[in-house]
């Protein structure tokens, strides 16, 4: 599998590790539901899914790649900065 | 004709006898052979025994779907089992061996089980064995598991050296046959990087085994021709003896090379082999079709082969299967099988083509080597070979290891490769095309990547036609469809008859396809008889799931150069020469090498940290403290982004001072511990535990990138930069006093817990923290790397009068455990800052990684296991970790449990076993003796719950 | 028809032609008492379970695809019980015990092989955690052994004790742990719980669940409606795509563990043997294949296949535990789906909604579990409640703070 | 800081001087070790990215991350001053060491580590990455058409120079 690195372009998952889904969002609230839905329960989709990758044997940035869990087909790859401040905070 | 060397002809070279051996017989062949064209040459056809009834088997094929002629090569650590003996280049000195056997190849007792044969059926194992129960493991198992496997394998290390690569191209074309050579030739040309990849010695395919006209010359001079042109480009990348085994995920393909398997021993410069992942934009699978065997009785006897095979020896090898053969064949190869072999001189006694006559064969004759076939109507016809052509497969399995399945194309009777996006693409006979004009033109095809398709040259077409002819009902023999695993034709109808309809569920039934050759040439033929007993089409039926490893790969490939002490890295630290020059014993801590003790003339382990420790606590020590994570923290933020890391607070931190920080991870659990200092008012210094640093710092990356992207911090692991030394002990003031240029290190000037750039030695630049690991007057000092050693010494020198001693982490751990400083055992990834007696330190102000879920009533229960001291009751007696801690009046049992003891040491101060344990509601439990249960080592004892600081709980010395 | 040495030598004169088949194909009915969704280990352990000791007969598994096409088809086959936090052993010991009957009580030869599990540690500190996990074993009953370098050694000494990077101090021995021939527990519960009345209905996938206020009344498959008063899943990696169908989503992620086979080989390797110092695991299959494996791939994944990164480490493992492999061929390798959970533990229990039952979380421990999970899940469906044998696996243990994390890395699933 | 005091590197004693490995002639590569000199990481302040790497083009700065350089050359505390405001800056002069590639198979050698493809087309000279080599990270620059520089963490450089040497036998190589 490649991912293409927006800050090296295109290497192989051996230079990456993962962390999960992407799409839960830290809560801002106290609220121990909320907090609990997003440390522990996931979506878990087949098919296109947002996955933390961190470039650890490279750059060090952390991304958000775009990928099917289904065919591994990888879309895209976007820093988790740049997906932080596209989504704003919840 | 003289014996089965052909006297002219093949891609021999006559000028180059080479002597080898077969089970200690030895023979003579030509460089080029391969061992089992060499074999034959000599007539020897009995190369191996099936798995099952231990039936005589000979070579099948000529190339690596090779089911039968498997032997075991060379000696000692280079010994290596099953090795197909069409793929093996023959060279001098070879010996080889056949397997499977006792007590020879020849005589083998094992044959007994093919009396038996007719109980041996599929799925027959599941089914008895089990009476009385005791005997399965004690008695059939072992029997079963010596009379299965294949070769030996050996238990020594591989003396040979083996290499990873990468390597990167805009096209791969796997299969360097006509289809290939075509496509390589066209993108070659149109100057795009290609690599042209052929598992055989010779690159040609095809072309060195057929008789072929392309281009008005031969079809081998073809391929020599177009080959010398693309060795000619600098954009062509040719890799002979390369077996592209898998296609992964991004068009990745791995592949190996033998680099040396054709010679005795390669030089000890060279790999044995060569393991490469190859990087393409596009690849072509031009890796051909395989022809299939028949199934009909007898079709395993030794001198039955596929068709090609024998012309491919007559060919390539100048060599004779036979001196009189028959053809068995259900297409148009029959013919061109028979005219080659007569040209070669090898009389044909009979063609038996399905498709002409219904009386087809039902026997092979003979044991050892066949002597002739019977007919359907009882005829029998003298002959020392059969040549059989079932049909033509295409190779299919490279485009099928990612989850598509091939579909099944009746008018070649053969599955063909599914539509897998333009980035890798079949072509030839791989493809379907069983016609060579068709090849051609379909690999150049392939190899254009842009603009139109060049015209191809001329050839000869060999007609192609047939008509399935699968399995020989009538046959009176054992009718084979996986040779090696001895699956017949009828174990299929009986899976169906018994429920295992799926042909997955066949496959694991009566596990045809599950051998070494993984069923290339049997599992079309199994399908077939399988869609027959349960009336369903091929489609229906479908293909078992094609999975890498296309052959199998050698560990030692897919390993590399990372084995043995190359297995993982090395670390050393900066002070490993000057603990090294003292006799320091290392000890593996992740990928560091740290000094562990410093043995004194015979000393023990524990004599050795018993002593360091006294000197240190008496006087002074010095100790490699270089691996603990040291990571700069800067910027406008860095006090705001340590406030939310940790659970407590750093903003109070005043510069020139450190602070012991506690982070949690996000569930609430302990993550890591490590002092951090304020260098200046926007630059922190952090150290983590040796164990965590990595992932420390990429948590710090996450939180930062993936939480809270527009903090101004900047951060950067130094670990590397600086070699530090703890100085410890009532003297590690009066030793550094000696080294410090211009600064008193009074408690004014130098307080506890003071960090400072300080100057040493006379000029050098260097930062010393008072902090104390050991519960001792201590400090930190760390300078840059490459001085580390030599300020080592120097220490050591300045503290000579105080006697100071070297202490390795032996000694740090009962330091610290006398201490009741928690580590590693306490550390464990299951406790709480409360667990660990820090709750206190839990800010209330602010959030931080942690605060939430710290609150779940779990983490919170006051039943929770936390941490106290543990000693012997007895002061004489020992406790050793990992000991479960039980309740004084309670029976062994889990739900008495508790508790465990983390960490124990031997304490030099108060002469008795200390330790700290993990208690249920420990802290209210000082002084409460209870059972120490160590039932692994058969030890019951009693101990004494306490506080966790064994020694100098008033930190008198700490602060003396 | 009963398997014994006499039905196989009648079988065998009359050439095999009256087996009879070792279960129905049977269509759907228009409801039963209890569907089981997933003809895997656990599903039809189950469903064998739930006929034979809770008499609940109107029982169907349903299986998408064939029999047994899921992990415990495709698994490394280790069964132990080498637990140390409290509410696990007492689990998987019950596993232990029912595979050691297991044979005779369905009458399948599952080929159960108590060939010992050898676990090795590198580090004093691994010593140490293997001292307080064997004992956590003996307290529990469970059969332990602490061996050092020298007892490693006499056991295995092709073992690289010469030039490791890591060297062997030690290793922790479960003798009563072995392997089991993973296709054969499925067929063998299949066989043992059709001939109960069971229905196994291969090819039925499920794609929705239905209820009516709060209660399940049945299940859409590709098969059509299928009705039923309770529902128990047992989908493995496909946990959290079936559970959402009732809109539940669980504390669980999906991720490919590769396996592997080897050429066959004459015995080579005993019993089963775990290495510390990198993530490798390996025995040997009465056919004489070392089957092995280590890691997850470490992305989520639906692929039943991994890449090579993962392959490389693994054999390099392979390689620094047993130099002798060097020259040994890998013959296939392939993936299966884990439910990996946030624990490392897993699920066995009751959801909020009425009828509907969980069996998930498995990670790549559950196929030694599966006699005790089918018996557990049996009970907790039957019974409306869970058996104190999976007391410790229920669902909201993640809320209240009570998670059962062996490893100590908490919500990380793949790193457990 | 002047270097006042002798610097030990950790392949004082193991990257011998000679030729090794095959004999084709002249050496497949050449290794050396370039003398001990500067190198400060500097990572850009927010906001401050292209200021920092305007004010760069008058030092040796190779990229090494995200708006991140190494600085060759040039003391920490010149870098640091000259750079206050734009950037953090973090002496690592002590914590790489640095060994220079150079010679017809360079690429092949390297090609044994890196999944980066090498090819003057994809990597040109004056280019640098971060990758990893026989599992230790890299940080790899281009510094001539079959030259590079590679740095690696001090701790990991004797067991990084042994792989790589070894990866260089085929070819046959010399240590300057
Ligand atoms: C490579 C590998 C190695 C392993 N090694 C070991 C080991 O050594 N020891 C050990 O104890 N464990 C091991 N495991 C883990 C073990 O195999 C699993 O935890 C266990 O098999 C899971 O239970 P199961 O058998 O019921 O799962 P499965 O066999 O996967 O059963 C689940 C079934 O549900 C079906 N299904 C899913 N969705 C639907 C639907 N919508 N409708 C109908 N049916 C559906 C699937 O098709 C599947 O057949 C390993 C797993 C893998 C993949
Ligand atoms: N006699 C017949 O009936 C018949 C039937 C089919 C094809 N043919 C002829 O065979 C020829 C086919 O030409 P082609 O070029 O398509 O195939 P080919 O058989 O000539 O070449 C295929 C090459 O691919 C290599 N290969 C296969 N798998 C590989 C792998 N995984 N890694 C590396 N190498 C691998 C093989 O070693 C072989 O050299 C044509 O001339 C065609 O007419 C004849
Ligand atoms: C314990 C075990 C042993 C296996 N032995 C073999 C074997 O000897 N030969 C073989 O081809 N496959 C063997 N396999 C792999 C199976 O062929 C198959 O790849 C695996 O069960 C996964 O199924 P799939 O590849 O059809 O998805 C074995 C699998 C397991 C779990
Ligand atoms: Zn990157």
């Amino acid at each position: 599998m490649l991912i293409n690195c927006p800050h090296c372009g295109t290497r192989p998952i051996e230079e990456f590790t993962f962390n999960g889904d992407a799409s839960p969002q830290r809560p801002q609230s106290q609220d121990m539901n909320a907090w609990y839905d997003y440390i522990y329960l996931r979506h878990n989709p087949k098919g296109r899914f947002d996955e933390y990758a961190h470039h650890s044997s490279g750059c060090r940035a952390w991304l958000v790649v775009t990928r099917d869990t289904q065919t591994h087909e990888v879309f895209a790859a976007v820093t988790a900065k740049d997906y932080a401040r596209e989504r704003g905070t919840p | 004709m003289t014996g089965f060397r052909l006297d002219k002809g093949g891609l021999i070279d006559r000028t180059t006898t080479l002597n080898f051996s077969f089970d200690g017989k030895v023979f003579t062949g030509f460089q080029g052979d391969t061992l089992a064209s060499a074999l034959i040459a000599n007539n020897v056809h009995l190369m191996g025994r099936s798995f099952k009834y231990h039936r005589p088997r000979g070579v099948i094929s000529a190339g690596s779907s090779e089911p039968n002629a498997l032997v075991t090569l060379r000696e000692g650590g280079r010994q290596e089992a099953n090795t197909r003996a069409t793929m093996v280049e023959l060279y001098d000195g070879l010996a080889a061996r056949s397997q499977n056997r006792w007590p020879s190849l020849n005589f083998d007792v094992g044959a007994v089980n093919s009396l038996a044969s007719h109980m041996f059926v599929a799925g027959f194992y599941y089914k008895t064995f089990m009476w009385p129960k005791s005997f399965w493991e004690k008695i059939y198992e072992p029997l079963i598991r010596r009379a299965a496997g294949l070769g030996h394998a050996s238990k020594e290390a591989d003396p040979d050296k083996y290499e990873k690569a990468y390597a990167h191209c805009d096209l791969l074309i796997i299969g360097s046959g006509p289809t290939g050579l075509m496509a390589a030739l066209t993108a070659a040309r149109a100057g795009v990087r290609i690599i042209l990849a052929d598992e055989s010695a010779a690159l040609g395919g095809s072309l060195l085994n057929e008789n072929e006209e392309i281009d008005s010359v031969s079809g081998l001079d073809w391929a020599l021709a177009a080959l010398s042109e693309l060795r000619s480009l600098p954009n062509v990348t040719l890799m002979p003896r390369t077996t592209v085994f898998g296609w992964y995920d991004g068009n990745v393909f791995g592949a190996v090379e033998r680099v040396n398997d054709h010679v005795a021993e390669p030089s000890p410069y060279e790999p044995r082999q060569r393991y490469t992942r190859i990087f393409a934009r596009r690849a072509v699978m031009a890796t051909g079709a395989e022809e299939r065997p028949i199934v009909f009785g007898g079709n395993d006897v030794p001198g039955v082969m596929l068709a090609s095979a024998m012309r491919t020896y007559a060919n390539r090898y100048a060599a004779a299967a036979g001196k009189s053969i028959v053809v068995f064949t259900n297409n148009d190869s029959g013919k061109r099988t028979a005219s080659d072999l007569r040209r070669a001189g090898v009389h044909v006694e009979a063609i038996i083509d399905s498709r002409k006559t219904a009386h087809l064969i039902v026997d092979v004759k003979g044991g050892k080597r066949v002597t002739g076939v019977e007919l359907g109507n009882h005829r029998s016809i003298p002959c020392d070979a059969v040549a059989m052509s079932g049909g033509w497969s295409p190779i299919v399995n490279l485009m099928c290891h990612r989850g598509a399945k091939p579909l099944w194309n009746e008018s070649i009777a053969g599955f063909v490769p599914p539509d897998v996006g333009s980035a890798f693409v079949a072509a030839g006979s791989a493809a379907g095309h069983m016609l060579l004009s068709e090849c051609l033109a379909d690999g150049a095809r392939a190899g254009t990547m842009k603009g139109r398709v060049p015209a191809v040259p001329k050839c000869r077409d060999e007609r192609f036609a047939v008509t399935p002819l699968w399995w020989v009902k009538e046959s009176t023999g054992k009718a084979f469809v996986d040779y090696q695993n001895d699956a017949t034709a009828k174990d299929l109808p009986l899976a169906a008859r018994e429920g295992y309809r799926d042909i997955e569920l066949a496959k694991r039934y009566t596990t045809a396809g599950m051998a070494t050759d993984q069923g290339k040439l049997g599992n079309v033929n199994a399908i077939a008889i399988l869609a027959d007993a349960t009336g369903r089409t091929m489609d229906q039926v479908g293909t078992t799931t094609f999975r890498p490893y296309y052959t199998p790969v050698s560990f030692g490939a897919l390993a590399g150069p990372f084995v043995r002490h190359h297995f993982q890295p090395v670390r050393k630290t900066p002070l490993h020469d000057w603990a090294y020059e003292l006799g320091a014993t290392f000890v593996e801590a992740g990928l560091w090498m740290r000094s562990s003790w410093f043995p004194m003339d015979g000393e023990d382990w524990l004599a050795a940290a018993t002593r360091e420790v006294l000197a240190t606590r008496s006087g002074v020590g010095i100790c490699d403290v270089s691996t603990l994570g040291k990571i700069d923290v800067q910027g406008p933020d860095a006090t705001e982004f340590l406030n939310r890391l940790y659970c407590n607070t750093f903003s109070t931190l005043a510069a020139g001072r450190a602070r012991y920080g506690l982070m949690l991870r996000e569930d609430g659990i302990v993550f890591d511990d490590g002092t951090t200092s304020r260098l200046a008012e926007d630059h922190f210094l952090m150290t983590t535990t040796t164990a965590n640093a990595a992932r420390v710092m990429a948590h710090m990356e996450f939180c930062h990138q993936a939480h809270w992207p527009d903090l101004d911090v900047q951060y950067v692991s130094v670990t590397e930069q600086w070699g530090q030394m703890a100085i410890a002990g009532p003297k590690a003031r009066a030793t550094l006093q000696k080294i410090v240029d211009d600064i008193t290190l009074d408690d004014t000037s130098f307080p506890y817990l003071a960090a400072r750039p300080v100057s040493i030695l006379g000029g050098m630049q260097a930062r010393l923290f008072r902090i104390s690991f050991s519960g001792e007057h201590a400090y930190e000092l760390a300078v840059p790397a490459d001085y580390g050693s030599m300020v080592a010494r120097a220490v050591m020198q300045a503290g000579q009068e105080f006697g100071i001693t070297p202490y390795g982490v032996e000694a740090l751990s009962i330091m610290r455990i006398e201490k009741g400083h928690v580590a590693g055992g306490e550390l464990n990834g299951t406790t709480t800052a409360g667990d660990l007696g820090l709750g206190k330190m839990m800010s209330t102000k602010k959030d931080y990684v942690g605060r939430m879920m710290a609150q779940r009533e779990g983490l919170q229960d006051p039943n929770r296991q936390c941490v106290v001291g543990i000693r012997p009751y007895d002061p004489k007696g020992k406790i050793r970790s990992g000991a479960h801690i039980l309740n004084k009046g309670d029976a062994a049992s889990m739900a008495a449990d508790q508790g465990y003891i983390s960490s124990v040491a031997w304490s030099p101060m108060l002469e008795m076993w200390v330790g700290l344990a993990l208690v249920a509601n420990g802290r209210s439990r000082h002084g409460e003796i209870v059972k120490l249960f160590d039932g692994i080592r058969n030890t019951l004892t009693y101990g004494v719950i306490c506080d966790p600081v064994h020694y100098d709980r008033e930190n008198i010395k700490l602060h003396a | 028809m009963k398997y014994s040495v006499f039905s196989l030598l009648k079988n065998t004169l009359s050439g095999h032609k009256n087996w009879a088949p070792a279960w129905r194909d049977p269509e759907p009915k228009k409801e039963y008492d209890v569907i089981i969704i997933g003809g895997g280990g656990h599903g039809l352990a189950t469903a064998y379970y739930l006929a034979k000791i809770h008499g609940i007969t109107n029982v169907a598994v349903l299986e998408k695809s064939w029999l047994g096409s899921g992990n415990v088809g495709r698994n490394t086959t280790i069964i132990r019980s080498n637990y140390m936090l409290p509410g696990n052993n007492p689990f998987y010991e019950w596993s232990m015990k029912l595979w050691e009957g297991l044979e005779q009580d369905f009458n399948f030869n599952a080929m159960v092989s108590q060939r010992g599990v050898l676990n090795l540690c590198h580090t004093d500190a691994q010593r140490d955690a293997f001292a307080r996990r064997g004992n956590a074993m003996r307290l529990d009953g469970v059969d332990a052994e602490l061996l050092d370098a020298q007892g490693v050694r006499e056991m295995y000494p092709f073992l690289d004790f010469a030039n490791a990077r890591f060297p062997i101090k030690g290793g922790i021995l479960q003798r009563r742990g072995g392997t089991v021939r993973h296709d054969a527990v499925a067929w063998g519960y299949a066989r043992g719980a059709d001939l109960r009345g069971v229905d196994i209905i291969q090819n039925c996938e499920v794609t929705g669940i239905k209820t009516n206020s709060g209660k399940v009344v049945g299940v859409q498959t590709n098969r059509g409606y299928i009705a039923c008063r309770k529902l128990g899943l047992a989908a493995a990696g496909n946990s959290s795509e079936v559970a959402a169908m009732a809109g539940l989503k669980l504390p669980i992620e999906s991720h490919v563990l590769q396996a592997f086979v080897s050429e066959g080989l004459k015995p080579y390797i005993d019993g089963v043997i775990t290495f510390g110092a990198g993530h490798f695991y390996v025995s040997q299959s009465d056919k004489g294949g070392l089957v092995f494996g280590g890691d997850i791939d470490g992305y989520n994944s639906y692929a039943r296949r991994g890449n090579l990164p993962m392959v490389e480490h693994v054999i390099e493992a392979g390689v620094a535990m047993i130099p002798g492999l060097s020259r040994v061929r890998v013959l296939r390798s392939w993936g299966g789906i884990m439910d990996m959970s946030m624990d490392g533990s897993p699920i066995i229990d009751k959801t909020p909604i009425d009828g509907l039952y969980l069996n998930a979380g498995w990670c790549y421990g559950g196929f030694k579990a599966t006699p005790a999970s089918g018996w557990c899940f049996a009970h907790t469906i039957a019974k409306d409640e869970p058996h104190k044998l999976n007391a410790a696996y229920r669902m909201d243990r993640f809320a209240r703070g009570h998670m059962i994390d062996e490893k100590g890395q908490g919500a990380t699933p793949n790193l457990h | 800081m002047p270097d006042l005091f002798i610097r030990v590197s950790p392949l004082s004693d193991i990257a011998i001087q000679g030729r090794f490995g095959a004999d084709h002639g002249v050496p497949g590569v050449m290794f050396s070790l370039p003398a001990p000199s500067h190198m400060v990481t500097v990572i850009a302040r927010k906001g401050k990215a292209k200021a920092l790497a305007q004010a760069l083009k008058n030092f040796d700065a190779r990229w090494a991350g995200p708006d991140q350089y190494f600085v060759w050359g040039e003391p920490y505390e010149t870098v640091s001053g000259k750079l206050k405001g734009l950037a953090s800056c973090s002496d690592q002069s002590h914590g790489r060491v640095v060994i220079g590639i150079v010679g017809p198979h360079v690429r092949q050698v390297l090609a044994k580590g890196s999944p980066i493809d090498f090819h003057p087309a994809e990597f040109p000279v004056g280019k640098s990455a971060l990758t990893q080599m026989a599992h230790v990270g890299v940080h790899v620059t281009r510094v001539g058409a079959d030259a590079f520089e590679i740095s690696v963490f001090r701790g990991f450089s004797e067991s990084f120079w042994e792989w790589i040497t070894e990866q260089a036998e085929e070819f046959g190589y010399q240590v300057t």
